[in-house]
C-alpha cells in the first residue's frame, strides 16, 4: 500500500535528478504505480479492507493507511487517468526544459492524490491537502502566461484558506477527542458542541477546495488557463480528492454527527452548482472554459446525493444510491479528463479553442472529435455511460425519499448539458473544406479517446462490480 | 547575598529597559531615539543577563547567556547604524 | 479548568477570526498572504493551548509536533505565493 | 525570588508596550523598525526570565535565536535590492 | 500573588499579540504591515515559550519571525514606493461602495460568529477532563524511538510519514518557484558596517544550526530549526550583495534539494527490503538513522528556504551565467 505513495515520490526525485531521461522515468513510474493500484484493488476485492501502519506504530501513536472499496476504486481511477495524461503529456510538452519542470511536479501531484486517498489520519490529511494544493498550483502556473499566473495565485490563496479552515477543525477534534486517527474517531465521536463546529469547519475548507457553488469562483480561470494535461487532472482528480474527503467524513467518520438539515444545505448548494455551472458552460466562448464550468456543475450532482443518502435507512436501497454516487464521480473523472485532453489537441492543432470557430474539426481531427462526443455522452448522462447509471440511482433515490426537487434539478441540468455538448458538436461537425489530414499524434489522441470511452462505454456496460466493491467498508 | 545582588541587577536592567523605551517614545527624532534604544539594549539586557547568570550558578548557562548578550550587543550596534542609514536614504528619496 | 489555557485558546480564536477577515477582505495580495499566516498562527495557538497542562507538568507533545509541521508547510506556501505575486508584478510592468 | 522575576517580566512587558506604541505611531519606517528591535530585545529578556521562572533551560536557546534573527531582520531591512536594469 | 501576576503577564502578552495581528492587517501600507507582522512573530515566540513549547518557540523565532519576515519584507520593499494600494490590485470593490460596506460587515459578522463558535467549543472541551491517552503511549514508546525529546520522536519516528510528506511540500514549493523564472536580481555590495555584521553573524548562525541539529535528539531543537538557521546565514550573505552564497549549482543543487526526501525514502525502502515496515526503524539503529535523516533534511530545508528567498532559479556566476542566459531552454541552467 505504501508503494502507491513511495513510488511516485521516488519517481519525482528521479525525474528531478535526471532531466534528460525524465520522460522515460516518469512513464515507467506511472506504469509501476498503476500496477500497484491494480494490485491494491485486487487485494481489497479478495481480502476486504486493508490497512498499513507506517513505521510499525499502531494507529493513534503513528499514522495508519487504509484502503476500502471506495478508496481503492478512486485510486484505480487516479492511476488510469494520470497514466493516460502522462502519455499525453510526453507528447504535449515539446522542449526538454518544459519537461524537466513538468515531470517532478506532476509525480508529486500524483503522490499527494494517492496519499490523500489512503490516509487514515486527520493531520496527515492536512499535509496531503497542502501537498496536493501546492503541486496543483505550481502545475497550473506552468504556462507562465499572465492569466495562468493570476489564476494560479488565486487558486493558491483559496486553497490555503481552505486548508487553514480544515486545520482549525482538526485542532478542535484533537482538543475534544485526543486522537487524529479516523477509525478511532469514528468510534468515539458524538454529536455535540465539539463535533459540529469541527465538522463544519473541515467541510467548509474542503468545499472551498472542491469548488462547490458558490465557492467555485476560483475554479474556471485556474482550470481553463493551465496546460491541457494539467487541466485534465485538476478537473478529474484534484477537486474530486477534496470531495472524497467530504464523503468520507460525512458518511463514514462523522456518520452519527451529521444532520439531515446540514445535508439538505449541501444538496441546495449542489443544486445551485448544477444550474449555475451548466448555464455558464452553455454561454462559454472557449472550450476549456466550457469544460471548467461543466466541472462545477458535475460536482453539484455529487452533492445532490447527500440529502438522499441521509434520508435513507441503511440497507440495500442506500447502498445502491451510494454506488450511483461513486459511479457518477468515476464517470466524470474519466470523461472530463478525456475532454480536456481532446481540447488540448484542438488547441494545439488549430491554435485556439473558440467554440464558434471549430467548424470542420470533425474532418480534421476525427478521433479527437469522437473523444469529445463520447465524453459528452457521459457528461449528459446518456444510456451506455456510467453517468446514466449514477443519475438513475439519483432519480430513484429522489423518488424513494420523496425529494422531488432534486429530480427537477437533475433534469434541467442534463438538458443544459445536452445543449452545451451539442453546441460544441454542432460546430465541430459543421462543414468547411479542409485538406484531409491523417490521424495526428497517436500519443495524444489515444489517451483522450480511451478515457472518454472508459466513461461512456466501459463503466456503463461493465460497472456492476463497483457496487460489490463499495460494500467493502473499513 | 547572591540572591540580593542578582535581584538588584535584574531590577536595574528592567529600569534601563523602561528608560530606553520611554526615550524611544518621547524623544523627538529618529537619531536621538536610536541613541536611547542602544542604551536599553546594551545596558538593560546586560544587567538582566548578569542577574540571571548569578541566579543560575551554572557554568554552561552562564556561557550561553554571555553568548546571547554578545549577539544582542553586536546586532543592536550594527543594526541601529544600518537602520539609521537606510532611513536617511529613504527619506532623501533615492 | 485552567485559566491560562482558556485565555490563550480564546486569544487564538480571535486571531483566527482576524486573519480570516483580512484574508477575505484585503485588497493587497501581500497582506492577504500575511492574513492567512496570521490565521495559521491563531490555529497554532489553539493547538499549543490545548497541549498546555499547567505549570510544572509536561505538556502534550503531539500538538507541538503538529504545529512544527504546520509552520514549515506555511512558510513553503508563503514562499510560493510570493514568487507567484512577483511574477505577476513583473508581467504587469511589461504590459 | 519568583515574585521578583515576575515583576521584572511585567516591567519588560511594559517596555514592550511602549515599543509597540512607537511601532504603531511611526512615523518613519526606520522608527518602526527600531521599535521592532526593542520589542525583540524585550522578548529576549522575557524569555530569559521565563526560562528561570518555568524552569525551562531550552528557552535560552530561543532567546539566542531571537537575538540572532533580529540581526537578520535588520539586514533584510537594509539590503539594497538591485533593479532589473542594473 | 504568584499566579495572579502570571495571569496579568499572560493577559498583557496576549493583548499585544492580538493587537499586533489586528494592526498588521488594519493598515493599508504594506511595509508597515510587514514590520508589524514581524513584531507579531517575535511576541508569538515568547508566548510559545510561556506555554512550555520550546520546540515551537525555536521554529517560530527562526522561521515565523525571521525568515518569513525577511521574505515578506523583501517583497514589500520591492513594491513601488508611492503606494496607493487600492489602485494596484484589480478593482474589485470599486464603484459599488454600498455593496462593499455590506460585504465588509457580512464578513466581519461571519468571522465573529466563527470565533464565537470556536470559543464555545473550546470552553466545552476544557470543562471536561483532559485525555492523556496519546501522551501516555508516547512516553511508553519513547525508549524505542531512538531519541529522548518526545517532539523529535514524533516528528521523525512515530509520525515520520507526516514529515516525509512535509519535506515533499517544501520540495514542491521550490520546484514551483523554479518554474516561475530567474531569481531576484540580488543586492548591492554591502558597506563596511554591514560587512562587519556578516563576518560574525554568518559563522554564528552556522554554528547555531549545528548545535540545534545535535541537541534535537534529547532537548528542543532539530532539523527544521537548524535548517532555518542555515538558511538565515545564506539570506544574510545574499543581502550583503554576494551572488555566490554557498549554494551548489546544477546537478548538485538538485541533489541537495532532493536529499531530505531522498534519504527518507531510501531508508524506508531499505527497511521494506529487510522485512520491516516502511520507516519502521530497528530500535538499536533508530538514533543513528534519525540523525542521518535529520542532517539531510536540514540541508534540504536550508537550500529550499534560501531558494525561496532568491525567488527563482539562481543565476550561475561568471562565464557560465552569460552562456546560461542564452540557453534558457537547457535544463542544466
Amino acid at each position: 500500500m505504501i508503494w502507491l505513495v513511495a513510488l511516485p515520490m521516488a519517481g519525482a526525485l528521479a525525474t528531478l535528478l535526471l532531466p534528460r531521461s525524465a520522460t522515460a522515468a516518469a512513464i515507467g513510474t506511472g506504469l509501476a504505480t498503476t500496477v500497484a493500484a491494480g494490485l491494491l484493488l485486487f487485494g481489497v476485492a479478495t481480502q476486504g479492507a486493508l490497512h498499513y501502519e507506517v513505521g510499525g506504530w499502531s494507529a493513534g501513536l503513528g499514522i495508519a493507511l487504509r484502503a476500502d472499496g471506495l478508496s481503492a476504486l478512486l485510486l484505480m481511477m487516479t492511476a488510469l487517468v494520470a497514466l493516460a495524461a502522462s502519455v499525453y503529456a510526453s507528447a504535449y510538452f515539446s522542449t526538454v526544459s518544459e519537461r524537466a519542470r513538468f515531470w517532478p511536479l506532476w509525480l508529486l501531484l500524483w503522490t499527494s492524490l494517492n496519499a490523500l486517498l489512503l490516509s487514515g489520519d486527520l493531520f496527515n490529511l492536512y499535509v496531503t491537502l497542502e501537498l496536493l494544493g501546492l503541486s496543483a498550483v505550481a502545475l497550473a502556473s506552468l504556462g507562465g502566461k499572465r492569466a495562468a499566473v493570476a489564476a494560479a495565485l488565486r487558486y493558491l490563496l483559496v486553497g490555503l484558506l481552505g486548508s487553514m479552515m480544515f486545520l482549525a477543525g482538526v485542532s478542535l477534534i484533537y482538543a475534544g477527542y485526543g486522537t487524529l486517527d479516523l477509525a478511532t474517531l469514528a468510534r468515539v465521536v458524538e454529536p455535540g458542541p465539539v463535533a459540529w463546529p469541527a465538522l463544519a469547519m473541515m467541510t467548509t475548507g474542503l468545499l472551498l477546495k472542491t469548488a462547490l457553488f458558490p465557492l467555485h469562483f476560483w475554479l474556471p480561470p485556474a482550470h481553463a488557463s493551465a496546460p491541457a494535461p494539467v487541466s485534465a487532472v485538476l478537473s478529474a482528480l484534484v477537486v474530486k480528492a477534496a470531495f472524497y474527503l467530504v464523503l468520507r467524513l460525512w458518511l463514514d467518520v462523522f456518520a452519527n454527527v451529521v444532520t439531515p438539515a446540514a445535508a439538505n444545505l449541501l444538496g441546495v448548494l449542489g443544486a445551485g452548482a448544477v444550474l449555475w455551472g451548466s448555464w455558464r458552460a452553455l454561454q462559454a466562448e472557449r472550450l476549456k472554459l466550457l469544460a471548467a464550468y461543466s466541472t462545477v456543475a458535475q460536482l453539484g450532482y455529487l452533492f445532490l446525493f447527500f440529502p438522499l443518502l441521509l434520508a435513507m435507512p441503511p440497507g440495500p436501497g442506500r447502498e445502491l444510491a451510494a454506488g450511483g454516487l461513486v459511479m457518477l464521480a468515476l464517470t466524470h473523472g474519466f470523461a472530463k479528463a478525456g475532454l480536456f485532453l481532446a481540447i488540448g489537441i484542438i488547441q494545439q492543432r488549430c491554435g485556439h479553442d473558440t467554440i464558434r470557430e471549430l467548424d470542420g474539426t470533425a474532418q480534421r481531427l476525427p478521433a479527437t472529435t469522437l473523444a469529445i462526443a463520447l465524453a459528452g455522452v457521459a457528461l449528459i448522462g446518456l444510456p451506455p455511460s456510467g453517468a446514466f447509471l449514477g443519475k438513475w440511482q439519483l432519480l430513484a433515490g429522489a423518488i424513494a425519499t420523496g425529494q422531488w426537487v432534486w429530480l427537477v434539478v437533475t433534469a434541467i441540468g442534463s438538458l443544459l448539458a445536452a445543449a452545451y455538448i451539442f453546441r460544441v458538436l454542432g460546430h465541430a461537425f459543421g462543414h468547411r473544406p479542409y485538406p484531409n489530414q491523417p490521424v495526428t499524434v497517436a500519443r495524444e489522441e489515444w489517451p483522450a479517446l480511451l478515457l472518454a470511452a472508459m466513461a461512456a462505454l466501459v463503466l456503463g456496460l461493465a460497472g456492476a462490480p463497483v457496487w460489490g466493491l463499495l460494500e467493502i467498508g473499513t | 547575598m547572591i540572591n540580593i545582588l542578582s535581584s538588584i541587577l535584574i531590577l536595574a536592567g528592567v529600569f534601563f529597559y523602561l528608560a530606553g523605551s520611554i526615550g524611544l517614545l518621547r524623544l523627538p527624532d529618529l537619531y536621538s531615539r536610536l541613541h536611547a534604544l542602544t542604551k536599553a539594549d546594551n545596558l538593560g539586557l546586560g544587567l538582566l543577563i548578569a542577574g540571571v547568570a548569578l541566579h543560575s550558578q551554572d557554568l554552561l548557562i552562564m556561557l550561553k547567556l554571555l553568548l546571547i548578550w554578545l549577539a544582542v550587543l553586536a546586532a543592536s550596534a550594527t543594526s541601529a547604524h544600518l537602520i539609521a542609514r537606510q532611513a536617511r536614504r529613504q527619506e532623501t528619496g533615492s | 479548568m485552567l485559566t491560562t489555557q482558556l485565555l490563550y485558546a480564546l486569544a487564538g480564536c480571535v486571531i483566527v477570526a482576524l486573519g480570516l477577515r483580512g484574508a477575505l477582505l484585503h485588497p493587497s495580495l501581500l497582506q492577504r498572504v500575511m492574513a492567512i499566516n496570521v490565521m495559521g498562527a491563531g490555529v497554532f495557538m489553539l493547538l499549543i493551548a490545548v497541549a498546555y497542562r499547567g505549570p510544572g507538568l509536561a505538556p502534550d507533545p503531539v500538538p507541538h509536533a503538529l504545529v512544527l509541521t504546520g509552520i514549515v508547510v506555511a512558510v513553503s506556501a508563503t514562499a510560493l505565493a510570493l514568487a507567484l505575486a512577483r511574477r505577476l508584478h513583473a508581467q504587469q510592468d511589461d504590459d | 525570588m519568583t515574585e521578583l522575576f515576575l515583576l521584572s517580566a511585567l516591567g519588560l512587558m511594559l517596555s514592550l508596550f511602549l515599543g509597540l506604541l512607537r511601532v504603531l505611531l511611526g512615523p518613519g519606517i526606520g522608527d518602526r523598525m527600531l521599535a521592532t528591535q526593542l520589542i525583540g530585545t524585550a522578548g529576549v529578556g522575557m524569555l530569559l526570565l521565563l526560562s528561570v521562572l518555568l524552569n525551562q533551560p531550552a528557552l535560552l536557546d530561543v532567546a539566542l535565536l531571537l537575538a540572532l534573527l533580529a540581526a537578520v531582520a535588520a539586514a533584510a531591512f537594509t539590503g539594497q535590492q538591485k533593479t532589473h536594469h542594473d | 500573588m504568584n499566579t495572579a501576576s502570571l495571569l496579568v503577564f499572560d493577559g498583557l502578552l496576549l493583548l499585544s499579540i492580538v493587537g499586533l495581528a489586528w494592526a498588521s492587517l488594519a493598515t493599508t501600507d504594506v511595509r508597515r504591515s510587514v514590520i508589524l507582522f514581524m513584531a507579531f512573530g517575535l511576541v508569538l515566540a515568547v508566548a510559545w515559550g510561556r506555554l512550555l513549547a520550546p520546540d515551537v518557540a525555536l521554529a517560530e523565532a527562526a522561521i515565523g519571525a525571521g525568515l518569513s519576515g525577511a521574505l515578506l519584507l523583501a517583497a514589500a520593499l520591492r513594491q513601488p514606493r508611492p503606494l496607493p494600494p487600492e489602485s494596484t490590485p484589480p478593482p474589485r470593490n470599486h464603484g459599488t461602495a454600498g455593496v462593499g460596506v455590506v460585504l465588509r460587515w457580512a464578513v466581519t459578522l461571519l468571522c465573529t460568529a466563527l470565533a464565537g463558535t470556536l470559543a464555545w467549543a473550546l470552553l466545552h472541551v476544557f470543562s471536561s477532563t483532559p485525555h492523556d491517552m496519546l501522551p501516555g503511549a508516547i512516553s511508553a514508546n519513547l525508549a524505542a524511538s531512538g531519541v529522548s525529546n518526545p517532539v523529535t520522536a514524533l516528528l521523525l519516528n512515530f509520525r515520520a510519514y507526516d514529515t516525509l510528506l512535509e519535506l515533499a511540500v517544501l520540495l514542491t514549493a521550490v520546484l514551483g518557484i523554479f518554474t516561475l523564472g530567474q531569481a531576484n536580481p540580488g543586492y548591492q555590495p554591502a558597506g563596511p558596517v554591514f560587512d562587519g555584521l556578516v563576518r560574525w553573524l554568518v559563522p554564528v548562525l552556522i554554528l547555531t544550526a549545528g548545535y540545534l541539529l545535535w541537541v534535537g535528539a534529547h532537548a528542543p531543537g532539530g532539523a527544521f530549526q537548524a535548517g532555518a538557521m542555515l538558511a538565515a546565514a545564506g539570506v544574510v550573505l545574499r543581502l550583503a550583495g554576494q551572488s555566490r552564497i554557498g549554494l551548489p549549482q546544477g546537478f548538485m543543487l538538485r541533489l541537495v534539494m532532493a536529499a531530505g526526501v531522498g534519504l527518507f525514502l531510501l531508508v524506508g525502502f531499505t527497511l521494506l527490503i529487510l522485512g520491516r515496515p516502511f520507516l519502521g526503524y530497528p530500535p538499536a539503529w533508530a538514533g543513528t538513522l534519525i540523525l542521518m535523516i535529520e542532517t539531510a533534511a536540514m540541508l534540504s530545508i536550508a537550500t529550499t528556504l534560501v531558494l525561496a528567498f532568491l525567488g527563482g532559479r539562481p543565476e550561475a556566476t561568471g562565464v557560465k551565467a552569460a552562456a546560461n542566459r542564452q540557453c534558457e531552454q537547457i535544463p542544466r541552467c
